[in-house]
C-alpha cells in the first residue's frame, strides 16, 4: 500500500516538476510546483514525519507558493517569455546535472547500504519534536526568528514604499 | 550564564533593532541617533567579547561556543561593521540609502557572522549563514534607484539561494551519514580509524561548495565581481571581508582536522589546494584588464580568498586570523579611498577618474597606494607579513607547490595593483573628479586602516603573540 | 742623486697632473717650460742613475725601490716597484732624452694651437707612463705603463679631435692595441698562475727553475708577443700605426717612432729569460719581425704621404728589432732601438718641419726642391735617411748590421735574407722620399700660412742634436771586429740578458757588413735611377704592373680585409643579435608571458558574461569536479 | 516497507530536476522556484537519511529549512519586485550591466 | 657571532637615518623645493658621515660581522639582526656615498614633485643599506622587496617616455625572482626547523644547517634566480636596458651602482654559502652564463643608439665578469669581484651622471644627436673619458685592480673562461671609446649651439668625488682589500667546508620531510 502511495506521489512530484520545466506559462508553473510540493508533503508522511508533512503542505505549498503565484500575476508574466538561442548551455547544464545525479547517488549509497533502522517510535514523534525544538534546537529556533526579522527588514528596505529619498 | 555567552550577539541584534526603530519613528532627525545606537551596540558587543576572552564559554551543546577563534573573529566583525558605518555616514545619504536601514541590516549581517563563527553545529552555521545572506542581499541592493545595485542584489540572491540548496543537501548527507551535525566530531568521530564515511565526506563536500560560494572560491565565485561592483562601496567593503572571514573560520573548524587524516577525506586536501590555486590565478588574471578600480578590487578579493584557503589547507589558524585582520585594514582602507573619490552620487572609480590623483589629492593617493602595496604583499606592510605567515605555515606542512603557485599568482596581482598606482602617479589628470572633502568619518577610517596596515606590517607585537597563543597550530 | 731615480717617472707625472688640472690658467710659455723642464729633470736623473750603475759595472748592480705594495690579495700580489738596470737605463735615456728634445721642438711647433696646455699635459703624461713601463720591476706595473702609453697615444693621435679622421685614428689605435693587450693580459695571467709572482726576476728565472715548462713558457711568451705586435705595430696588428700619423708630428716622432712603439721590443728584452727558454716563441718573434720588416717596406715604396712613408718605415725597422730579439741578439735589438729612436725621431721632426713650413702639406708630390727653402731641415733629413738606410758609419749601419750578423751567426739564413731585402727596400723608399721632396723642381703651391724661411731655433736645435746623435750613436755599438770592448752598449746590457748573442768569425763579419752596405747602396742607387735620373720610370712600372701597384697603394687591402672579416661582421652580427635575439627572444619571452597573462585575463573576463546562467554553469561544473574528486 | 534508498533517489532526482529547471528557466521568479525545488529535495533527503540512520531530529531540521526557505522567499520576492520596478522585466539575462 | 656591541647602534643609524629624513620631508609644508633638497642632501650626507664612522670603527680582523645588533622582532626567528662584515661594509659605503651625489645631480633635472622625489630617494637608500646589513634572512627579504617600491616610483614618475612600461617590467621581473626566493625561504625555514627544532632565519644558523643535496639544488635555483635577475645574468637582463633608459639620472645611478650589486651580494651572502654543494655543482653552468653575458653585453653595447642603453648593456657585461669571478669560488676572485662591484658602482654611476649632464642640456640621449662636444666642454670631456676608461679597466684606475684580481682568480679556475672573459678588455674599450668618439669628438653638429656649457660647480661637485675615487682606488686598493680579507677568507672556508656534491646533480627532491628527526617538536 505504502509503495503504491509512494509511487503515485513520487510520479506526481517528478511529473509536476518536469511539467514545470517544460511549460512556458508562469502561472501554470507555480501551480505545478504547488502540486509537486503537496505530493512531497505526502511523501514526508510516508517517512514518518507527519509534522514536517503538515508544515510542508501548509507553509510551502500553501503560503510560499501562493505568494509566488501572486508575484507571477503582479509581474504580469502569464505570457511566455520569448525563447532564446543559447540552448547549448542548457543542454550542457542538463548533462552536468545528470553527472551530479550520479555522484549524489554514489555518495548516498554507503549510508543507504546500512538499511532502514526503525529507531524511534512514530507515535511519539511530535512530542519528541517539540521537546527537541526547545532543548537541543532552542538556539537554532531563536536564530530563525532573527532570520525572519532580517528578511522582513531587508524586504522592506528594498521594496517598501518608504525608505530612501 | 548562557546570557553572558549570548551577550555580544544580543547587543548586536538589539543595536540593529534600535537603529531600525529609531530610523522608522524619528525619521530624519533620528538618523544620527540610529547610527549612534548601532555604534554603541558594536562597542557593547566588543566589550562583551573582551569580557568573554579566556572563559571558554560554551552553551547549547557547543552550538554556541566562544572559543578564541570565535572571539577574535567576532571582534573583527565588530570593528569591520564600525568602520563600514563610519564610511557610510556621508556616502549613504548622498546615494539615497537610508542610514538606519543600512545600520540595521549591517548589524543583522554581523549577527549572522557571529553565529556562524561561534558554533560547531552545521544547522546553526547554516542559519547564521542565511541571516547573513538575507541581510547581505538587502545590503547589496540598498541603492534602490541604482540599476547596478539592484542587479548586484539579484545576482547575489539568485546564486546565493542556488548555493544554499547545495548546503541543505550536504547537511542531509552529513546528518544521514554520521548522525550528527557537529562540525568536528560529526565527521572525524564517526569513523575514527578509517576516517569519516564517504557519504559524510560527500555531504561535507556539498557544504564546502556552498561555503566556497560564500567566500568566492573559483569557480563558485562568479557572482562576486558583479555583486561587489554593484553594491554600494561601504557594503562592498563589508562583503569582501565579513562573509569571507566567517566562511573561512567555519572551513577551518570543519575541514582542517580532516586534512591530516586518511580514508575518504584524503582527497580533501588536494581538492582544496587545487581550488586555492585556481582561485588565486582566476582572480588575479581576471583583474588584469579591468577598467574600474572597484571591480579590480573585487577580483583582488577573490584572489585573496585563494591565499586564505592556503591557510586552511595548512591548518594555520593564527595565520588565517592574522591574514583576515590585515586584509580587513587594507581592503576597508582601499574601498574607503574609493568611497572618498565617489563624490556626490556617481561612482568615480575608473582608471581615468584616478589619473593624476597623486597630484590632486596626494594624501588620498598615498593612502590608496599604501593599501594596494599591502594588498600586493610588499614588505613592510601588513599584507606581506600576513602572506609570509600563511605561506610559511603551508610550506612547513609540505605544500610547497601550492605556495609556489601562490607566489606566482601574487606576482600577477602586483601587475594590476601597480596599474592603479600608475594611474594615480604616472598619468596626468584627465578630468577633475568630484571628491568628498567634508567627511571626517571617512578620513578617520582611512587613517585607521593606514595605521593598521603599517602597524601590523612593522610591529604587530602583541596581536601576533595573542593570536599565536590563543589558537592552535 | 741616483738615489732618487724613482722620481724619474714621477716628475713628468706630477707635471702632467698639474697641467691637466690647472694648465688652462697658465701662460703658454710657462706650460712649455714646465713640461720641458720636468722631462729634462727626468733626463738628468736618468743620466745620474746611469752613471751610477755604469760605474758599478753595468747591469750587474741595478737600482731598485719598492714604492707601494699595490694590489695584494691572497696569492696575487703586485707592487709599485721600480728597477733601474742597464736595459731600463738605455730605454729611459731614450725616452727622457729624445722626449726632452721633442718637448722643446713642440714648444715651437704647436705654438699656434689652442689646446697648448692639454698637448703638453698629454706629452708629460705619456712620458710618465712610458717611464713606468720602462722602470717597472713587475709585469703588472709594466702593464700599467703599457696601457697608459696606449692611452696617451690615443689622446695625442686624436689631439685634433674635431677632425673625424684624427678621432677615428685615435680610436683605431687604442682598439687595435687593446686586442694585443688582451692577449698580453692572458699571458700575464698565465705567468702569474704558473710562476706565482709578477716580478720580472721571478718570471725570467722560472723556466730555469722548472716552474714553467717549455710548453707553458712558449704559450705565455707568444701571448705576450701578441701584445707586443699591437704596441709595436707588427703583423697582424700594425694597421693602426699609419693612421696614427693623424696626430701632431712631434707626437709621431716621440710616440710612434722613438719610444712607445718600441715598447714591445723592450718588453721582449725585459723577458728575455722567458723568450730564450722557448725557441719556438723566439722563432715566432723573429719571423714576424722579418716578415713585417719586408712587408711594411713594400708598402712604403708607393706612399705619397711623407709621414706615412716614415710610419711604414718605423714598422719595418721595429721588425728588424724583433729579428734581433728573436735570434737571441737582444743587445743588437736594443741597439737598433736606440739608434732608430734617434734617426726616426729626427726624420719625423724634420718632416714636421717641412709640414709646418708648408702649412700642413704632407703629400710629397706637392713638395720638391725643399733643399733650398729649408736647408737645415733638408740636411738633417738627409742624415736621417742615410742612417736609416744603413749607409756605413752612420748609426743605422751599425745597429742593423749587428742584427743581421746576429741572424746569420745563429744560422737563420732565411731571416738574414729577409733582413737584407728589407735593407734594400729601406734605402730605396727613403731616397725616393728624399729625391722627390727635397730635390728637383719646386711643386709647392703657396698655401695660406706657409712660410718660406727656415724654422725657429726651438725646432732646428733639436733637429741638429738628433742629427748628430743619428750620425754618431753607432759608435757605441761597434762590432766585435773593432775589439772586445768596442761594443759599449753590448757590454753595458750584458747583465740584463741571460744568454749572450752568437758571434761569427771576424771574416764573416766583414763580409756581412759589405753585403749590408751593398744592399743599402743598391736601394739608394735604384732610387736615384728612378726618381732622380729618369722620373718617368715609376709611372711606367705602375702601368706595367697595375695589380701589384694597386695592391701596394691600397696596402694589401688589409684594412679592408679586417673591416670585412672582423669589424663589420662583429657589428652587423651584434646588430642582428640585438634585433633578432635580444629584442625578439629575450625581451619577447618576457613581453610574451605578460601578454599571455593578459590574454588569459581577457578570456576569463569573457567567461564573466554577466549572465547568471553562466555563473551557475561554472558553479555546477565546479561542484561536479569537486565532488567527483572527493568521492572517486 | 519502502527502502529509504527509494526516497533518497527521489530526492536526488528532484534536486537534479531543480538544477535543470534553474538552467531552463529564464526569469528570476521561476529560477527561484527551481531553487525551491532543490531545497525541497534537500528536505526529502534529510528525512530519508535521518530515517535510515534512525535519528529523530530529521523533522526538526526540515522545519528550520522550511523557515529558511520562507525567509529567502521574502527577500527574494522583494528583490524581484525591485528589479521589476526598475526594468519592467524580470528576465535574468537582462541583468548584464555588470560583467567582464 | 652574537657579540653585542656596546657602541651606539651605528648600523641602525646608518640604515634608518634616511628613513627618518624621509619622514621629516613629509612634514615640510608647501612646495619649497629648496628646503626639501637641502634637507634630503643633508640627511644623506649625515648618513655618509655615519657610514664613514662605521668604516673607521670596523676592524675586519675576525671576518665576522661587527657592530652587530640583534633584537627580537616578530618571533619565530624573524629577528631584527644587523651588522656589517668586510663584504657588506663597502657596499653600505657605496650606497651612502652615491645617494648624496645622486640627489645633488637631480638638483636641476628634477623640478616636478621634488618632495616626493627626495622622499623616494631616501627610502631607497634605507632599503639598499638595509639589504646589505641584514643578518637575518627575513629582514634581508623585507629590505630586498621594500626597496622595489621607491625605485618603482622613481622610474615611473620621473622617467622617460616609456617609463611606465619600464618600471612595471622592472618590478614584475624582479619580483618574479624574489617571490620564488620567498618560497625557498619558507622551505629553508621549515628544513631548519625540522633539523634543529628551533625557528631561526639567522643567516649564520641557516648556513650551519646541512641540507639534502636534492633540496639544496632547488633552493639554490630559487635563490639564484632571484639574484641572477637582479645582477642581471644573461639571459635575464632584459629589464635592465629599459629600466636604465627610462629612469631619471639619479635612478639610473643608484640602479646601476647599488641595486645590481644586491644581486651579486645575494650570491655571496646567501646563494653560495647556504647551499655550497649545489653552488659548486652549478658554478660551471652559471660561469658559462656569466661569460656569455660578458661577451653578449659588450656586443649589445656596441650597437646601441641610446647612450643610456649602451651603459646599461655595459653593466650586463661588467656584472657578468663579476659573477664569473664569484663563481670561480676562489679567494682572489671573490675579493676582486667585491672590489669590482665597488668599481662598477663608481664608474657606471659616473657614466650615468655624465649622460645626465648631456641630457640636461639637450634633452636627448641619442648618440647620433651629438658630436664634438669636447670642444665646448673640455672639463666634462675629461671627466667623461676618465669614467669611460675606469669602466674599461684602464690600469692605474680602479677598474683595473678589480679586473686583474677577477681574471687572476678566474684563470686559476678555468683558463678558457678567463680567456673569453678577457675579451671584455677589447669590447669595453670598443663600445665606450666609440661612444666617446661619436659624442665628444668630431666636428660640432651646430657651431652656434649654445647649449653645451661646460660643467658648473654643482655638476663638478657631483663628479669630482667619483673621479677622485677612481684614481685613489686604482692606486691604493689596500685600505679596502685589507678590511675585506678576513671576511672573504671566512666566506671561502664556508664554501669549502662541506664536500662538493658527488658525481652529478640528483633529480629534484622536494621532500623536506626526509631529514626530519623522529620526534617532531611543536612550539
Amino acid at each position: 500500500m505504502a509503495l503504491v502511495i509512494f509511487a503515485v506521489l513520487s510520479v506526481a512530484c517528478v511529473g509536476a516538476v518536469t511539467a514545470m520545466i517544460l511549460s512556458q506559462n508562469q502561472a501554470r508553473n507555480a501551480l505545478f510546483l504547488v502540486l509537486a510540493f503537496s505530493s512531497l508533503g505526502g511523501i514526508f508522511g510516508l517517512l514518518d514525519a507527519p509534522f514536517a508533512a503538515a508544515v510542508q503542505v501548509l507553509v510551502y505549498a500553501g503560503a510560499i507558493m501562493v505568494l509566488f503565484l501572486f508575484a507571477v500575476m503582479m509581474f504580469n508574466l502569464r505570457r511566455p517569455l520569448p525563447p532564446e538561442g543559447k540552448r547549448l548551455r542548457t543542454y550542457l547544464a542538463a548533462a552536468l546535472a545528470l553527472v551530479l545525479l550520479a555522484e549524489l547517488v554514489l555518495a548516498g549509497r554507503r549510508v543507504l547500504a546500512g538499511g532502514a533502522a526503525e529507531a524511534y517510535p512514530s507515535g511519539s514523534a511530535i512530542a519528541d519534536l517539540g521537546r527537541l525544538l526547545f532543548t537541543d534546537y532552542l538556539y537554532a529556533f531563536e536564530i530563525t526568528s532573527l532570520l525572519i526579522v532580517a528578511a522582513l527588514v531587508g524586504a522592506l528596505a528594498l521594496a517598501g514604499k518608504t525608505g530612501g529619498e | 550564564m548562557a546570557l553572558m555567552a549570548l551577550a555580544p550577539l544580543v547587543a548586536v541584534v538589539a543595536g540593529a533593532l534600535a537603529a531600525l526603530l529609531l530610523e522608522a519613528f524619528l525619521k530624519r532627525e533620528g538618523r544620527g541617533i540610529a547610527v549612534a545606537a548601532a555604534i554603541i551596540a558594536l562597542c557593547a558587543a566588543g566589550f562583551f567579547i573582551v569580557r568573554s576572552w579566556g572563559l571558554g564559554l560554551s552553551y547549547f551543546g557547543g552550538r554556541l561556543s566562544l572559543d578564541p577563534l570565535a572571539l577574535l573573529l567576532m571582534a573583527v566583525f565588530a570593528v569591520l561593521a564600525a568602520l563600514v558605518i563610519l564610511m557610510s555616514l556621508v556616502y549613504a545619504p548622498r546615494r539615497g540609502i537610508n542610514l538606519g536601514e543600512l545600520c540595521g541590516l549591517l548589524l543583522f549581517a554581523v549577527a549572522g557572522l557571529m553565529i556562524m563563527v561561534s558554533s560547531s553545529d552545521w544547522l546553526v552555521v547554516f542559519l547564521g549563514l542565511e541571516v547573513l545572506s538575507v541581510a547581505s542581499y538587502a545590503l547589496a541592493g540598498l541603492r534602490r534607484n541604482d540599476r547596478a545595485s539592484s542587479e548586484a542584489a539579484a545576482k547575489y540572491f539568485l546564486m546565493g539561494s542556488f548555493a544554499g540548496a547545495f548546503f541543505v543537501f550536504g547537511l542531509a548527507l552529513v546528518f544521514g551519514a554520521s548522525g550528527s551535525l557537529d562540525l568536528i566530531s560529526g565527521l572525524a568521530g564517526a569513523g575514527a580509524a578509517s576516517g569519516p564515511p564517504a557519504a559524510a565526506v560527500a555531504g561535507l563536500g556539498l557544504i564546502v561548495i556552498a561555503l566556497f560560494f560564500k567566500i568566492a572560491i573559483a569557480p563558485f565565485h562568479m557572482w562576486a565581481p558583479d555583486a561587489y561592483e554593484g553594491a554600494p562601496t561601504p557594503v562592498t567593503a563589508f562583503l569582501t571581508i565579513g562573509p569571507k572571514a566567517a566562511g573561512f573560520a567555519v572551513l577551518l573548524r570543519a575541514v582542517s582536522p580532516l586534512l591530516d587524516g586518511g580514508g575518504a577525506a584524503s582527497a580533501l586536501g588536494p581538492a582544496l589546494s587545487v581550488a586555492a590555486a585556481a582561485t588565486m590565478f582566476w582572480g588575479n588574471l581576471a583583474a588584469l584588464r579591468q577598467k574600474s578600480v572597484k571591480r579590480l578590487l573585487a577580483y583582488s578579493a577573490i584572489a585573496h580568498s585563494g591565499y586564505l584557503l592556503v591557510a586552511v589547507v595548512a591548518g594555520d589558524a593564527p595565520g588565517l586570523v592574522f591574514y583576515l585582520i590585515s586584509y580587513l585594514f587594507m581592503n576597508v582602507g582601499a574601498f574607503g579611498v574609493l568611497a572618498a573619490l565617489s563624490g556626490k552620487g556617481e561612482e568615480h572609480v575608473s582608471f581615468a577618474d584616478l589619473a593624476g590623483l597623486g597630484r590632486r589629492h596626494p594624501w588620498l593617493a598615498a593612502g590608496l597606494a599604501a593599501f594596494l602595496v599591502s594588498l600586493a604583499g610588499f614588505p613592510p606592510t601588513a599584507g606581506f607579513l600576513a602572506k609570509f605567515h600563511v605561506f610559511s605555515a603551508a610550506v612547513a606542512k609540505g605544500h610547497i607547490l601550492l605556495v609556489v603557485a601562490a607566489v606566482l599568482a601574487s606576482l600577477v596581482s602586483v601587475a594590476y595593483y601597480l596599474r592603479v598606482v600608475v594611474a594615480m602617479y604616472m598619468r596626468e589628470p584627465e578630468a577633475e573628479a568630484a571628491f568628498e572633502r567634508e567627511d571626517p568619518a571617512l578620513w578617520l577610517v582611512i587613517f585607521l586602516c593606514l595605521f593598521g596596515v603599517v602597524q601590523l606590517g612593522l610591529w604587530p607585537g602583541n596581536l601576533l603573540v595573542l593570536i599565536r597563543q590563543a589558537l592552535p597550530f | 742623486m741616483a738615489r732618487y731615480f724613482w722620481l724619474i717617472p714621477l716628475v713628468p707625472g706630477a707635471s702632467a697632473f698639474v697641467l691637466l688640472l690647472f694648465g688652462r690658467r697658465f701662460s703658454r710659455r710657462w706650460v712649455a717650460w714646465q713640461a720641458s723642464a720636468a722631462v729634462f729633470l727626468s733626463f738628468a736623473l736618468t743620466v745620474a742613475a746611469l752613471a751610477k750603475i755604469s760605474a758599478a759595472g753595468g747591469g750587474a748592480a741595478p737600482l731598485s725601490k719598492v714604492l707601494l705594495s699595490w694590489i695584494v690579495s691572497g696569492a696575487f700580489s703586485a707592487s709599485v716597484a721600480l728597477t733601474f738596470d742597464g736595459l731600463a737605463a738605455v730605454m729611459a735615456a731614450v725616452v727622457t732624452g729624445v722626449g726632452f728634445l721633442i718637448h722643446v721642438y713642440s714648444a715651437a711647433y704647436m705654438a699656434e694651437d689652442r689646446a697648448y696646455s692639454r698637448y703638453f699635459a698629454f706629452l708629460n703624461l705619456f712620458t710618465f707612463f712610458m717611464l713606468v713601463l720602462v722602470l717597472a720591476s713587475d709585469i703588472v706595473l709594466m702593464f700599467v705603463g703599457w696601457e697608459g702609453v696606449g692611452l696617451c697615444s690615443y689622446l695625442l693621435i686624436g689631439f685634433w679631435f674635431d677632425r673625424p679622421a684624427a678621432a677615428a685614428a685615435g680610436l683605431k689605435a687604442f682598439l687595435v692595441n687593446r686586442i694585443g693587450d688582451a692577449a698580453f693580459m692572458v699571458g700575464v695571467l698565465f705567468l702569474l698562475a704558473n710562476v706565482g709572482s709578477s716580478s720580472f726576476a721571478a718570471i725570467n728565472a722560472a723556466p730555469g727553475s722548472g716552474l714553467l715548462g717549455p710548453g707553458p713558457a712558449t704559450l705565455a711568451a707568444i701571448l705576450l708577443f701578441v701584445g707586443a705586435t699591437g704596441k709595436s705595430a707588427q703583423i697582424p696588428l700594425y694597421v693602426w700605426l699609419p693612421d696614427a700619423m693623424e696626430g701632431p708630428t712631434p707626437v709621431s716622432a716621440l710616440i710612434h717612432a722613438a719610444t712607445m712603439v718600441t715598447a714591445g721590443v723592450y718588453m721582449v728584452c725585459r723577458l728575455n729569460g722567458l723568450f730564450t727558454a722557448s725557441p719556438a716563441a723566439s722563432s715566432v718573434v723573429a719571423w714576424v719581425g722579418a716578415v713585417t720588416a719586408v712587408y711594411a717596406a713594400t708598402m712604403a715604396l708607393v706612399q705619397h704621404d711623407l709621414k706615412r712613408v716614415l710610419a711604414y718605415s718605423t714598422i719595418s725597422q721595429i721588425g728588424y728589432m724583433f729579428i734581433g730579439c728573436g735570434v737571441g741578439a737582444y743587445a743588437a735589438g736594443m741597439f737598433h732601438l736606440l739608434t732608430h729612436a734617434f734617426f726616426k725621431s729626427l726624420l719625423f721632426l724634420a718632416a714636421g718641419s717641412v709640414i709646418h713650413a708648408l702649412g700642413g702639406e704632407q703629400d710629397m708630390r706637392r713638395m720638391g726642391g725643399l733643399r733650398k727653402r729649408l736647408p737645415v731641415t733638408s740636411f738633417v733629413f738627409l742624415i736621417g735617411a742615410l742612417a736609416v738606410s744603413g749607409i756605413p758609419f752612420l748609426s743605422g749601419f751599425f745597429s742593423k748590421d749587428a742584427i743581421l750578423t746576429g741572424a746569420y751567426a745563429g744560422g737563420r739564413y732565411a731571416l738574414y735574407a729577409l733582413g737584407l731585402a728589407a735593407a734594400v727596400l729601406t734605402a730605396f723608399y727613403m731616397f725616393r722620399l728624399v729625391y722627390v721632396a727635397f730635390y728637383g723642381a719646386e711643386r709647392t703651391s703657396p698655401a695660406p700660412g706657409a712660410q718660406s724661411h727656415e724654422q725657429p731655433r726651438a725646432m732646428t736645435v733639436p733637429l741638429i742634436v738628433l742629427a748628430v746623435l743619428s750620425a754618431v750613436a753607432g759608435l757605441i755599438g761597434l762590432p766585435a771586429l773593432f775589439g772586445e770592448r768596442a761594443n759599449v752598449i753590448g757590454r753595458f746590457l750584458e747583465g740584463s740578458f741571460a744568454a749572450a748573442a752568437p758571434h761569427p768569425a771576424p771574416s764573416t763579419e766583414i763580409a756581412l757588413s759589405l753585403a749590408a752596405t751593398a744592399s743599402a747602396l743598391l736601394g739608394l742607387g735604384l732610387a736615384f735611377l728612378l726618381y732622380r735620373r729618369s722620373p718617368g720610370i715609376p709611372a711606367r712600372l705602375a702601368g706595367r704592373f697595375p695589380g701589384i701597384h694597386r695592391l701596394l697603394v691600397r696596402k694589401y687591402y688589409v684594412d679592408e680585409a679586417y673591416d670585412a672579416v672582423i669589424v663589420r661582421p662583429l657589428v652587423r652580427g651584434a646588430e642582428a643579435i640585438y634585433e633578432r635575439f635580444d629584442l625578439k627572444v629575450v625581451d619577447g619571452a618576457l613581453n610574451g608571458s605578460a601578454a599571455a597573462a593578459t590574454r588569459a585575463g581577457r578570456g576569463l573576463n569573457a567567461l564573466q558574461s554577466g549572465l547568471v546562467r553562466d555563473y551557475a554553469l561554472a558553479f555546477l561544473l565546479g561542484a561536479i569536479l569537486f565532488l567527483g574528486f572527493l568521492i572517486l | 516497507m519502502i527502502a529509504p534508498a527509494a526516497f533518497f533517489v527521489l530526492a536526488v532526482v528532484l534536486f537534479v530536476l531543480g538544477v535543470i529547471a534553474f538552467f531552463v528557466k529564464k526569469d528570476l521568479l521561476t529560477q527561484f522556484m527551481a531553487v525551491e525545488v532543490m531545497l525541497n529535495a534537500g528536505n526529502l533527503a534529510l528525512l530519508a537519511l535521518a530515517k535510515a540512520s534512525g535519528r529523530p531530529d530529521g523533522q526538526a531540521l526540515v522545519l528550520f529549512i522550511i523557515t529558511v526557505a520562507a525567509a529567502e522567499a521574502v527577500i527574494g520576492l522583494a528583490i524581484i519586485v525591485l528589479i521589476f520596478r526598475q526594468r519592467k522585466s524580470i528576465r535574468t539575462d537582462d541583468l548584464e550591466d555588470l560583467k567582464g | 657571532m652574537n657579540t653585542v656591541a656596546a657602541t651606539p647602534p651605528l648600523v641602525s643609524v646608518v640604515t634608518f637615518l634616511p628613513l627618518a629624513g624621509a619622514v621629516v620631508l613629509i612634514f615640510i609644508r608647501g612646495e619649497s623645493a629648496r628646503a626639501v633638497r637641502a634637507v634630503a642632501l643633508t640627511v644623506s650626507l649625515l648618513t655618509l658621515a655615519a657610514s664613514l664612522v662605521l668604516y673607521g670603527g670596523f676592524s675586519g680582523d675576525s671576518g665576522l660581522p661587527e657592530f652587530v645588533e640583534r633584537a627580537s622582532w616578530l618571533g619565530r626567528g624573524l629577528d631584527y639582526h644587523v651588522g656589517v662584515d668586510g663584504i657588506s661594509l663597502f657596499l653600505v659605503l657605496l650606497a651612502a656615498f652615491l645617494t648624496p651625489l645622486a640627489l645633488l645631480s637631480s638638483w636641476k633635472s628634477v623640478s616636478d614633485r621634488v618632495k616626493e622625489f627626495s622622499l623616494f630617494m631616501l627610502l631607497l637608500e634605507t632599503g639598499m643599506i638595509g639589504v646589505f646589513v641584514s643578518l637575518n634572512l627575513f629582514l634581508f627579504y623585507v629590505f630586498w622587496e621594500a626597496m622595489l617600491i621607491p625605485m618603482y616610483f622613481l622610474i615611473g614618475i620621473w622617467g622617460g617616455r616609456r617609463r611606465v612600461y619600464a618600471t612595471m617590467k622592472f618590478v614584475l621581473f624582479t619580483m618574479f625572482g624574489s617571490l620564488l626566493m620567498l618560497a625557498a625561504i619558507f622551505v629553508l625555514q621549515a628544513a631548519h626547523f625540522r633539523a634543529t627544532g628551533a625557528y631561526s632565519l639567522s643567516i649564520a644558523d641557516l648556513a650551519a644547517t646541512s641540507l639534502a643535496p636534492g633540496l639544496q639544488t632547488w633552493l639554490f635555483l630559487a635563490f639564484g634566480l632571484a639574484f641572477a635577475i637582479k645582477v642581471p645574468l644573461f639571459p635575464l637582463h632584459t629589464w635592465l636596458p629599459d629600466a636604465h633608459v627610462e629612469a631619471p639620472t639619479a635612478g639610473s645611478v643608484l640602479l646601476a651602482a647599488v641595486l645590481l650589486k644586491m644581486g651579486a651580494y645575494g650570491f655571496v651572502r646567501l646563494g653560495l654559502p647556504l647551499f655550497p654543494q649545489a653552488a659548486a655543482a652549478f658554478a660551471p653552468a652559471l660561469s658559462i652564463l656569466a661569460v656569455v653575458g660578458v661577451v653578449y653585453g659588450g656586443l649589445m653595447a656596441l650597437v646601441q643608439k641610446d647612450m643610456k642603453a649602451l651603459v646599461a648593456y655595459s653593466s650586463v657585461s661588467h656584472m657578468g665578469l663579476i659573477m664569473l669571478a664569484l663563481f670561480s669560488l676562489g679567494f682572489e676572485a671573490t675579493e676582486g669581484a667585491l672590489y669590482q662591484m665597488l668599481n662598477h658602482g663608481i664608474s657606471t654611476g659616473a657614466l650615468f651622471l655624465c649622460v645626465g649632464v648631456l641630457y640636461e642640456r639637450t634633452q636627448t640621449r641619442l648618440i647620433a644627436d651629438y658630436g664634438g662636444v669636447a670642444a665646448r666642454m673640455p672639463v666634462f670631456a675629461g671627466v667623461f673619458l676618465l669614467a669611460a676608461l675606469s669602466s674599461a679597466g684602464l690600469p692605474g684606475l680602479n677598474g683595473f685592480v678589480g679586473e686583474i684580481l677577477c681574471f687572476f682568480g678566474i684563470f686559476g679556475a678555468n683558463k678558457a673562461l678567463a680567456a673569453l672573459g678577457v675579451s671584455t678588455v677589447v669590447l669595453s674599450a670598443a663600445y665606450l671609446l666609440r661612444l666617446y668618439r661619436r659624442v665628444m669628438h668630431g666636428p660640432l653638429k651646430d657651431p652656434a649651439d649654445a647649449r653645451f656649457r661646460d660643467l658648473d660647480r654643482r655638476e663638478l661637485a657631483v663628479l669630482a668625488p667619483l673621479v677622485a675615487l677612481m684614481v685613489v682606488m686604482g692606486l691604493f686598493p689596500g685600505p679596502i682589500l685589507r678590511k675585506m680579507d678576513a671576511s672573504v677568507s671566512r666566506y671561502i672556508e664556508s664554501l669549502e667546508a662541506k664536500p662538493p656534491l658527488a658525481p652529478a646533480i640528483k633529480g629534484p627532491d622536494l621532500t623536506i620531510r626526509a631529514q626530519r628527526p623522529a620526534a617532531e617538536p611543536e612550539p
